[in-house]
């Protein structure tokens, strides 16, 4: 099967679909790869390494009109869909917009939108949401020791004692836990919020303290998700929430509901309260933002306070963020190509959650 | 009436059985034990006892009471402090 | 009536057994103390109502004398507990003597129905000479303990005092040699008082030459000596009890002196002669202070022993990078109850934040981590200082000597604690190139080794102390 | 001549006491043959040369013979080493009722010089019961062991057997208490034959309705049984020797017999007299399998003994913050030597990289950490995969059961190690809340606990086990 | 000829100190433990020697004799296999 | 005494001489401080803070008019000069150029440079070279974190395993120690390299490997600092860093002789040789840079290898970094004045050391 690896063009895209590593075990496998010229530099994946992989190297033309399955990272610009052909699939990882769906049900291509697959045990060597989230929860940490004003360590020094940062983590899914990870090996002391009662345990598990609020409410859903809290209990969550922003130095917000905008965690009010000095950086950004005042893809600062709301954290590890997402995308290949040829088993779990638009058709919304 | 080889045969296991116990206790107790194997070695009361109260002369009972009297002392003194100490020990 | 006698014996030495064997854990050692009583009991008894005891006033009288004595002497202070074992010893080696003195002169009386066998007359003596020599030299330590007046505590040594020592003793056994091959013979009486009186001199010239700092040693070897008579009385009166209980005693006193000698860096040899002299002068002579070593059992003992503990890591720490250790001590003394905290010094290690990069790498809470400012005016308080390759920042020369380079400079106050104990490998200074007083402390003992390597033990001793 | 028989006597005594002793510690324990072999040579040539033995032919003979099967005995494979020792204790008992019965019809013929008092009567009768128990009871254990064909392997069970055993047992008490009281009467040699009839069968019933997986436990009881037979032995010829060493081997098998039955969970008065069977029936009935327990100085065994260890940690290592205990298992191990190796599943834990975090903070080398791939192909030559609070990664169902939410994902083969150790706390599922069949495996031994309270004691353990 | 008592003394004291040694012998030797043991408990050779040897009816020689041969077999099996097992922990 | 003290106005520079908390012991100390309008606010200290712990808020021109003694970070420019009365004494973190030193004595100012305080155990509790280069080591390795395209620490993940980072640290001084406890923190593999001789115990003391290389010639001056290598030590060395670089994902080089221009240690060849996607941050650049490369205050690409000359790193965690200057200017202050009057004892090491121009003359150069 001929597979094909476009550039990504999407501005501040820096990941590959593909790595040389992994272009080698596919064409092992049977498949034939046409990489885009650069298509892995921004990753540092330069193109000899893809050729002694065995993959082809073309031009952008070519590698688009020729593949059977174009893989990619972003979905493809209305410009690159006309270069496809119709009946070609797509695998990327998009957020399943109803325009965008709509023009590629349009060139009838069979597409997949990573974002949708199942969060299921035998999903996880695709599971795309985690790896990316685990890059992204160990940057926004290093962002926020860069941008605060302070060290994370406590060192006692000729020079007086400099105090540990006091790190709180909104949302403690897998991009929070990561970013506790990692705010308690910089030497931080780390406290976390979630309303999934499950995750107290965990939290501890990464020996930070988990912050009790009481809700009544059952805040989970029967695929281990988040629900969106009653306005009742929301009301509650924020004042709660407003009182531990008060001590912290430096809070990492990854709150999300999937499908739905990020619930807001922070208010205006919050912030005020916080310290000179403080950090936030949202995760959730991207979906609107956990803090009132997070304005995506930029940094402001408040009463000091300053307020990071990155887009695409993990496009800027492009190296392992890459590699991983190169394994997830190779996981997937393997479950939707049988035999050389696309299944297209809707009994399937993952291949039906994913499948989004095939044979002109939207399936999904 | 014993004889020699049963008595040195005793001496040996007892002596063992000394070394053994005593190498295993506590460092922290080694004040009290030594007060606890004093009042122990008081069991020389015992030959206090047959030569002091025996149809002895009176000479000969004399050193016997002596020797009793000085036995039990150590007997009463040693067990008792040995006692105050060990309930210095509560922590544990 | 035998087999009342010999079954009592049993269960008199069984109890005995049980007692020390109790002793190995403050949980049941007050166990051993009551076996020990019953077991003191059931012999008494059982030799009590042995028919040929017809004198039950003279028993009864010296048994109630020994108690009016014996309680308050139970009551002394702490601090004199020494003096007292010393003095119970001596009133051990007294009756040992006596009984032996008393058996003697009933077998030439011809009113003993024991036979004299060669073997129990060597015993007799052996009873004698063990059991005086141990009243004066008790006597003598308790003196020196108690500071006598009259006793001179300091050693006093004179040129030829071991050969002096050696030949009195000699002339004693030799005495003995004689009866034993001639019991008949009409001098034996009077050369078994002179042996009775050469080992009342012995025991003093023992103990004569020997300094304070020995005083719980010799004390030690006093026990063995009096469990050895007791022995020997065993095989004279022909009670398997009197062998037993004297062998326990005997051993027991063994190891203990034993334990000691290597915790003080003492042979045993040295000691076992009253040949103790020797090492000595050096202390003496001048004020010079000397590093003092400590085992790490007794370091174990001593941590385990204290309500407050502070460590003071150093750059030695880091170098044997033995903060996982640290954390495992922390660990075994706080489940003990022990509070421990850590004194981090500004300048401690060799960077910025050392001690706290590699503490909480081994996760030490930062609670636990106390800065300098904080912690000096608790070290007086405290049990024991633990100094873990830390030196300049511990060092008292920065107070006041305007001479070192690290005049000035504020240091954990470790030199104030109640104890000291200090690990590094050498004598060797730190970063400064300068000599520590701290190391010689009067309070102070030294753990020489790896850092690493002697935390490891201190953990295996506490590991190893809970389970038996 | 006498003089030298009790001298060699000490001296034998001494001697197996010390190969005991130094049997304390694998580096020592070597010396221990040593002295036992002289001990038992002493104790041989001291007895030989006593003038009475004059058919020096004989004893050689018989001597002979014995190093000709002994020989070969010894050099049987280390998996038929339960078996020859059930063997050798089947040669003691017969050795011990053989000459009880020698000395009973020497005495009945009246050409023995011994006086039989009721006591020796009665160490006469012990003797011999307690031999030919033995005797019998362990050939038939070594049977068992051997799964000789004729010898039910499987616990053979009826009602009313207790009474039965117990029975035959009384009436052989019983005979023997008659000997004693009339040790003349005419059908007293009879009696003595019947009563050493009863005891080789009462030894055959104690063994009959005992499991396999008993057989240790037993087989150290009949050692303990053997040891009373040789102590019985001594009463009768008047040999301190032999009741020394006898009651050594008899203590010897009763610690170990306990120590085995705690390790099994079993209460030793259930295995004293034979009462076996009770517990067994569940485990014959059905297949279904059984969490099989280990206690924790059973697993510390168990991996002192391993070459490697793998450890496979999940998300109960974390929750119980079990990182810190497991470096100084790490420690542990390779200090004695084992190869210890990580396998980390990709999913183990709750987030991506889990396990990485814990055991760097614990500062666990990452050449240690070996990836799910690369390890599974070794597990099968894997000593002891110890799988610490993980589940679903180690989930053989993951392979087979299209049923379960793991079906597919790759699992990490600890089923398949030569034995498994399993720390959790309960008998609940994992993460994706499914059985896991590995904990009842053949060779899946589970340790319940909180997975830092079972480190922490297995630490201990090791502590403890390196100083004595 | 020894009383009884002192046998029983013997008795007793040999057992706790049995009990003592036995208690601290590491895990890891247990097995080796029991073969020595085994070997150990085969002094009963001494009796054997006696009744084999001295002037005794045939008989009586005979089961001596037997009992001389299972108790050589167990001593010399004992300690052969037992020192083979120990040779295995080079490792320490 | 009036203490002065100015808002630093050279660019970038976030810190402050003094902070609140210094303030309050200080007027406890019979000190008078004066501090100008919004001076701690790029640091996190509002005014409101200063004049609580005492001081008064005033403006520019009346700090600088009427203190005694200024206290600065950096040095004041030539405009702020005129402001400063004659006599004046001043309290800064400069390097003292002659140009500067002259006009310094000029205006007749007592000058201290904080730069050249002896490394004596005494002045421990002033050193701001220690204090600042501790900040510096710790924010290289963010600096080095974020510009990497991949992660630290080792992950094991269900898209494949993340290897470590390799990260190697060129000069274990005060701030490269503290990059390496950082970067081993951070989970990477850490080694080291440095021509002092005691270094390797000391790096081997935060667990990380110490490269060895034969250099024959004793590196090391009587005050523990590193002399300038021969020319053939120095070519060994380039030699043997090359080839250490190649298995580098980070390099971070803090290596510097007092006074001299920084070695090169990193030659062109060298960064040739190192794997796209490389980082390396060069704390040297202030001096030139230890790689022939680094264009200080920026950053460049070469060979895909990014090398970064970062600036005045301890101003980018302006509390931490104010709170240790403020702590050591007052330990500073503290030993120049005595009884309320500057104590000139130039017999003392530490003021001789440190006092470049006084009475019109230049003292050092
Ligand atoms: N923190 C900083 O920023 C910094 C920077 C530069 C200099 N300094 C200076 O460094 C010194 C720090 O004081 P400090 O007390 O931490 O260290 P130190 O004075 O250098 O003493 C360290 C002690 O640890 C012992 N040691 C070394 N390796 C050991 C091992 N493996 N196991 C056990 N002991 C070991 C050494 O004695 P043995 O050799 O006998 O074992 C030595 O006495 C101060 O003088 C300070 O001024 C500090
Ligand atoms: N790694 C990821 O990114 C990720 C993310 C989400 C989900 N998951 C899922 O999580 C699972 C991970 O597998 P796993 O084997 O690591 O964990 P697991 O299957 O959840 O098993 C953990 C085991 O640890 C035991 N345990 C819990 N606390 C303990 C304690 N304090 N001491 C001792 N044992 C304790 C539990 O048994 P007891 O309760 O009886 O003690 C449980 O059986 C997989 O199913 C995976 O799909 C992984
Ligand atoms: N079974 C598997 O194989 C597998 C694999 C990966 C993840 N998962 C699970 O998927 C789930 C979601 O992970 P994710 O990281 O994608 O989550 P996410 O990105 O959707 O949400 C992040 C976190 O925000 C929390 N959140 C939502 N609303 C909140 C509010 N109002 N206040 C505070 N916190 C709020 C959620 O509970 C969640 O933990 C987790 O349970 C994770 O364990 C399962
Ligand atoms: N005694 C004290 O109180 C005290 C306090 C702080 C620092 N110090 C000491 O001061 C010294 C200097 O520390 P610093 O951080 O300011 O040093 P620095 O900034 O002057 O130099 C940094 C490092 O670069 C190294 N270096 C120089 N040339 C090199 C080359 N060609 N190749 C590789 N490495 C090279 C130096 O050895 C030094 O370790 C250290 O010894 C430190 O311990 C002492």
């Amino acid at each position: 099967m001929r597979i094909g690896v476009p550039k990504e063009i999407a501005p501040n895209e820096r990941r590959v679909a593909l790595t040389p590593d992994v272009v080698g075990r596919l064409t092992k496998g049977g498949f034939e790869i046409f990489l885009e010229r650069g298509a892995g530099s921004a990753a540092f994946f330069p193109d000899e390494a893809y050729t002694k992989a065995g993959a082809s190297v073309g031009d952008r033309g070519s590698v688009l009109g020729h593949a059977e399955i174009i893989l990619q990272v972003q979905a493809p610009n209305p410009e690159s869909l006309t270069q496809i052909p119709e009946g070609t699939a797509l695998v990327a990882f998009f957020q399943p917009g109803a325009d965008l769906l709509r023009q590629l049900a349009q060139r009838r291509l069979t597409a997949f939108s990573l974002v949708l697959l199942p969060r299921i045990t035998r999903a996880q060597p695709m599971d795309v949401l985690s790896s990316q989230a685990t890059v992204a929860g160990y940057k926004a940490v290093l962002l926020a020791a860069s941008a605060a004003g302070r060290v994370f360590p406590m060192l006692v020094t000729a020079a007086g004692t400099l105090s540990a940062a006091r790190v709180l983590v909104l949302g403690a899914g897998v991009a929070g836990l990561q970013a506790i990870a990692t705010a308690r090996r910089l030497g931080a002391i780390v406290s976390a919020f979630d309303v999934r009662p499950a995750v107290k345990e965990q939290v501890q598990s990464l020996g930070a303290t988990f912050l009790e609020m009481a809700i009544e409410e059952h805040a989970e859903t029967a695929g281990g998700y988040a629900k969106e809290l009653s306005e009742e209990a929301h009301k509650k969550e924020l004042v709660f929430l407003a009182g531990a922003a008060k001590d912290a130095d430096i809070v990492i917000t990854t709150a999300a509901i999937p499908g739905k905008k990020a619930p807001i965690l922070l208010t205006a009010g919050a912030v005020q309260g916080m310290k000179p000095g403080s950090v936030i950086v949202d995760l959730a950004a991207e979906t609107g933002g956990n803090c009132e005042l997070t304005q995506p893809g930029s940094e402001i600062v408040r009463n000091g306070v300053a307020i990071l709301g990155p887009l695409n954290l993990p496009s800027t590890v492009p190296l392992h963020a890459s590699q991983m997402y190169a394994k997830n995308v190779a996981a997937f290949l393997g479950h939707i190509v049988q035999d050389g040829k696309l299944r297209l088993d809707f009994e399937d779990q993952i291949i039906r959650d994913t499948c989004v638009t095939h044979a002109g058709e939207v399936r999904k919304s | 009436m014993t004889d020699f080889g049963s008595m040195l045969f005793v001496f040996v296991l007892a002596t063992f059985i000394g070394l053994g116990v005593i190498r295993r206790v506590s460092r922290l107790l080694y004040t009290p034990l030594m007060s606890l194997t004093n009042a122990i070695s008081a069991i020389a009361v015992v030959g206090s006892i047959v030569v002091t109260g025996a149809d002895h002369p009176l000479t000969i009972r004399i050193l016997g009471a002596v020797a009793l009297f000085a036995s039990m002392t150590n007997i009463v003194s040693g067990f008792m402090i040995t006692d105050r100490m060990l309930k210095m020990f509560k922590k544990q | 009536m035998h087999l009342i006698g010999e079954l009592s014996a049993v269960l008199a030495t069984a109890l005995f057994i049980f007692a020390l064997y109790w002793m190995n854990d403050p949980k049941t050692a007050r166990h051993g103390v009551i076996a020990g009583i019953v077991g003191m009991t059931v012999a008494v008894v059982a030799t009590w109502i042995q028919p040929e005891i017809i004198h039950h006033g003279w028993i009864i009288g010296a048994i109630a004398l020994g108690f009016v004595v014996g309680v308050p002497l139970s009551r002394v202070p702490l601090t004199a507990v020494p003096q007292r074992t010393a003095l119970s010893h001596a009133f051990g080696g007294l009756a040992a003597g006596l009984v032996g003195m008393a058996e003697f002169f009933l077998w030439k009386s011809g009113s003993s129905t024991v036979a004299m066998t060669p073997f129990r007359m060597s015993a007799l003596g052996a009873e004698v000479i063990l059991g005086f020599l141990t009243f004066t030299g008790s006597l003598m330590a308790a003196g020196k303990l108690q500071e006598v007046k009259w006793i001179p505590q300091r050693p006093v040594t004179y040129p030829g005092q071991n050969v002096v020592n050696i030949g009195v003793l000699l002339v004693a056994v030799g005495l003995g040699v004689a009866v034993v091959l001639n019991p008949g013979a009409a001098w034996a009486q009077q050369a078994f008082l002179a042996i009775a009186a050469l080992a009342l001199i012995f025991g003093v010239l023992l103990i004569v030459p020997i300094g304070g700092a020995d005083m719980p040693t010799v004390i030690s070897i006093l026990n063995a000596y009096a469990g050895l008579s007791a022995v020997a009385m065993g095989f004279v009166l022909d009670s398997k009890l009197l062998v037993t209980a004297g062998a326990l005693d005997g051993s027991s006193g063994l190891i203990l002196s034993i334990i000691m000698c290597r915790a003080m860096n003492r042979s045993f040899t040295n000691v076992l002669f009253g040949a103790f002299g020797k090492a000595q002068p050096a202390a003496i002579k001048g004020e010079q202070k000397e590093w003092k070593q400590e085992s790490v059992e007794g370091a174990a003992q001593l941590l385990e022993q204290a309500r407050n503990v502070v460590i003071i890591p150093g750059y030695g720490m880091a170098v044997a990078q033995a903060q996982h250790k640290v954390r495992e001590l922390y660990d075994a003394l706080t489940k003990r109850g022990v509070t421990v905290k850590f004194a981090i010094h500004p300048v401690a290690g060799r960077m910025p934040g050392h001690m706290n990069v590699l503490l909480a790498e081994a996760n030490i809470p930062y609670s636990a981590l106390v800065e300098m400012d904080e912690i000096n005016p608790e070290m007086p308080q405290t049990d024991i200082a633990l100094v873990l390759g830390a030196n300049d920042v511990v060092n008292p020369a920065a107070r006041y000597n305007k001479g070192t380079p690290i005049y000035g400079m504020p240091i954990i106050d470790a030199d104030k604690a109640k104890t000291v104990l200090a690990v590094k490998r050498s004598k060797n200074p730190g970063f400064a190139g300068i000599d520590n007083e701290l190391y010689v402390g009067d309070n102070t003992w030294m753990l020489f080794g790896d850092a690493k390597a002697v935390l490891s033990d201190l953990v295996r001793q506490f590991g190893s102390g809970g389970i038996h």
